[in-house]
Formats: C-alpha cells, structure tokens, sequence
C-alpha cells in the first residue's frame, strides 16, 4: 500500500536558476501541456531608514507552513484544471538578487494558468507562517512585513 | 495540564525562547487567559501583532484549551 | 554613435529549458527587482481527427513580426512599472513537449508582473504575423489557428 | 508602378510562390483591385480568412497603390 506523504515545499537557502531551468525540462515529456507559468520571488536591496538589505534570513512555523503549502496547492487543483503545480520556498539566509520562491504552474491550456499563478502567490503571502529578517549591511536587522 | 506555547520571528526575539512548556493547575484556561499570562511575562507584546494557532490552526476565539495543546503566537506573515 | 536596434525575438528552433535558467541567473544582480513572472508556451501532442501532432514548423512574415513585438513590447513599458522584459519565439520546427514561446516580466514588486504578462502572452498570440503548420506523425499536417 | 505580393502560411502553400512582382499599366490601383485580379489567379483565395497589411501596416481600408508596395496575405495567426 501506498502512502500518501505531503510533498515538502521547503528548500535550505535560495532556489537556484539551474534549479529552476531543471525542473522545466522535467515537464518536456508531459505532451499534453501547452502552457507554464511561473513566478520567481527575489530578494530586493531596499534601503531603509539609511541602510540597505543585503539578505533575508527565512523562518517558519515549519509543520504548519507545509500544511499551509498542501491546502493551498490543493485549493488551486480544485478551482483550476491544471496538469501539475510546484510551490518552493527557501529557508534560511537568501542575499539579494536570489530567489526565494518559486511557484510553477502547467496546464493544457493558457488562460487558467494566469488567474492559478496569481491565486497562488497571493495565497502563500497571505496564508503561510514564515517570517523573514531583513538582514542589513552593518548586520543588524528589521522583520519584514508582506504589503 | 501541560500546554506548550511557541514563539516566532519577532516574538521570539524578546521571549528569548522558541518555546515553553506550562504545567495548567485550573482545568478551565483558555487562549485568552494564556495570552494575558504571556502579556505580563512579555510586556513587549502588548505592543506587538500577532495571530494565533491552536494545534496548527489559527483562530481568533476563545477556545478553551487542552492538555498537549500547541499554542503558537505568529507575527505577521512575510513570505515570499 | 549608438544606434538603436530592435532586439530580435525570433530565434531558429525550440527554446531550451537551459536557456532560460540561464535568462532568470543573469538577472540576480539586479538587485532592484522583486518579482519575476515568466510565460512558457509548449507545444502539445493534440489529436487532430484521429492524427497526433508530433510538432508545429513555425514560419512568420519575419520583418512585420519583429516590429510588431517591437510595438508591444514598447506597450507593455508604457503601461507597467517593469524593471526589464524579454520576449523570445521560435520560427521553424518545435517538437511536442519542446517550448516554443518564452515570455519573461520583472519588476519591484510582484502586482504588476502578473498583468503585465497576461497583456504581453495576449498581445503576441493576437498581433503577431506567426504561422504554425502543425504536422503529425504521418507527415501529413494542417494550419494551426490561435482561440 | 511595380508593387510585390507576399504570401504565407496556408496561402503559400496554394500560391505555390511566397513572393510574386506585378507591373501595373494603370496609375489607379487600389489594394481592393489587386485582391479582385488574385482572387481570379488563385480560386482558394475565395474560401480562405486572411487579413493584408500595406508595407508592414495591416488595413482593411481600400488604399491606393503606389510604386514598390508591399502586399502581405495573412491567414490567421499562430503564435505561442
């Protein structure tokens, strides 16, 4: 008997681009996908107050998040007809100009990808429990807010 | 009861644990009785926003709590 | 003097899933950017009155066409905040499973990326003089029509 | 004048040329004539969906011709 195990979403340190160019050469095979979209989250230098961002440092509620992450991709199979969907998520230290999500959609056809690209995204912002440390130049630090 | 509370991202910065566990004598305490403990241990959280999660759920009743139950205490959310 | 080019979109064959891994990594010094939201079209194995297409050999009335990715690229600019924006097609022959079109958005922050890549995937499906003769594994084929 | 027809896609294939030149005695011709005379040369061009463009423009307004237009038949688009 097979059991059903929660596929893991989260991922120590930032996503890498060959990563990501990896995983869309996984889905070449999949014939019946006419369209992917994806969505990429990167660490932005910002200056605040003075200082600039020079990394995030991720965290979370980890047993909760990944159950977060299961709901959500599941909500997103149930409203649209997609082929398959990954979510990443990064843990830890990511610098500027590294990626700390990645959320890939496929499907027959275009028009659902957008709207389920969207839902995603907007759903993991609002909905999971991680928190990141902005991380400045001189080391100390401020806790990020999504807006 | 014994119930055990955890703290994230700022929270536990100024609670300098991750977590703690708390021995419950009354048989009825519940998610607001908790909170206003931790408020006068952690007077920074009267100050601060938060959520909370009862055994991985967020809520924002009074529940009345149980013995093993998780408490989280979740500032806000910054993924991605 | 510099003169201004227009940056070719057409490219001779399928887009290698490699070639946009590297896309995204020569992006990670932009440090400005927040958000990446990137469109892969893929060709499908459709059935066809009984045939299976096997690939589409794309062909396109080339001078017309650079200019018109040229004009909706310039859009796009005009309507979203966008820190930079790719656009990459592929002319003769792309294989099921092979990608075919390569569209890629960056900004600050993630709102606009998702409309904006919407527009541009759009835009290029209706506007653009591309030609895509989808042939099937008899080599027998028929034209494909954009719905 | 001398003016250049261009043909692609489904067209091409019945044309049988991509590219054809035609020199025109009169000084009066508008694109609504050169469909009229293609139309007579190529029967399938009754039945096909095409839109043209005037020098890299897509009309559907009846132009004038001058000296070394362009004239692009266009089948519907399929790109992506």
């Amino acid at each position: 008997m097979e059991k059903k195990t929660i596929k893991k979403s989260f991922t120590q340190g930032a996503i890498a681009a060959e990563f990501i160019g990896n995983s869309i050469a996984k889905h070449q095979n999949k014939t019946s996908i006419g369209a992917h979209n994806i969505f990429l989250g990167q660490v932005r230098a910002d200056e605040i107050e003075g200082k600039i961002v020079s990394a995030i440092e991720y965290s979370a509620y980890e047993e909760m998040a990944e159950q977060s992450f299961y709901e959500i991709r599941e909500a997103a199979f149930e409203k649209y007809d997609l082929t398959c969907l990954h979510i990443y998520h990064s843990l830890g230290l990511v610098k500027t100009g590294e990626i700390c999500l990645f959320v890939f959609v496929s499907a027959p056809r275009r028009k659902v990808v957008y709207k389920a690209l969207e839902f995603l995204v907007e759903e993991i912002k609002e909905k999971v429990a991680i928190f990141g440390k902005e991380i400045f130049e001189d080391e100390t630090y401020t806790w990020k807010k999504n807006s | 009861m014994t119930i055990t509370a955890k703290y994230f991202g700022l929270i536990a910065d100024f609670t300098k644990e991750i977590e703690e566990e708390f021995t419950i004598e009354k048989s009825d305490f519940s998610t607001e009785d908790l909170l206003n403990d931790l408020k006068q241990k952690y007077s920074e959280l009267q100050e601060t926003s938060f959520v909370i999660a009862v055994n991985k759920n967020i809520t924002s009743e009074n529940l009345n709590l149980k013995n093993n139950d998780i408490i989280a205490l979740l500032p806000p959310f910054a993924g991605g």
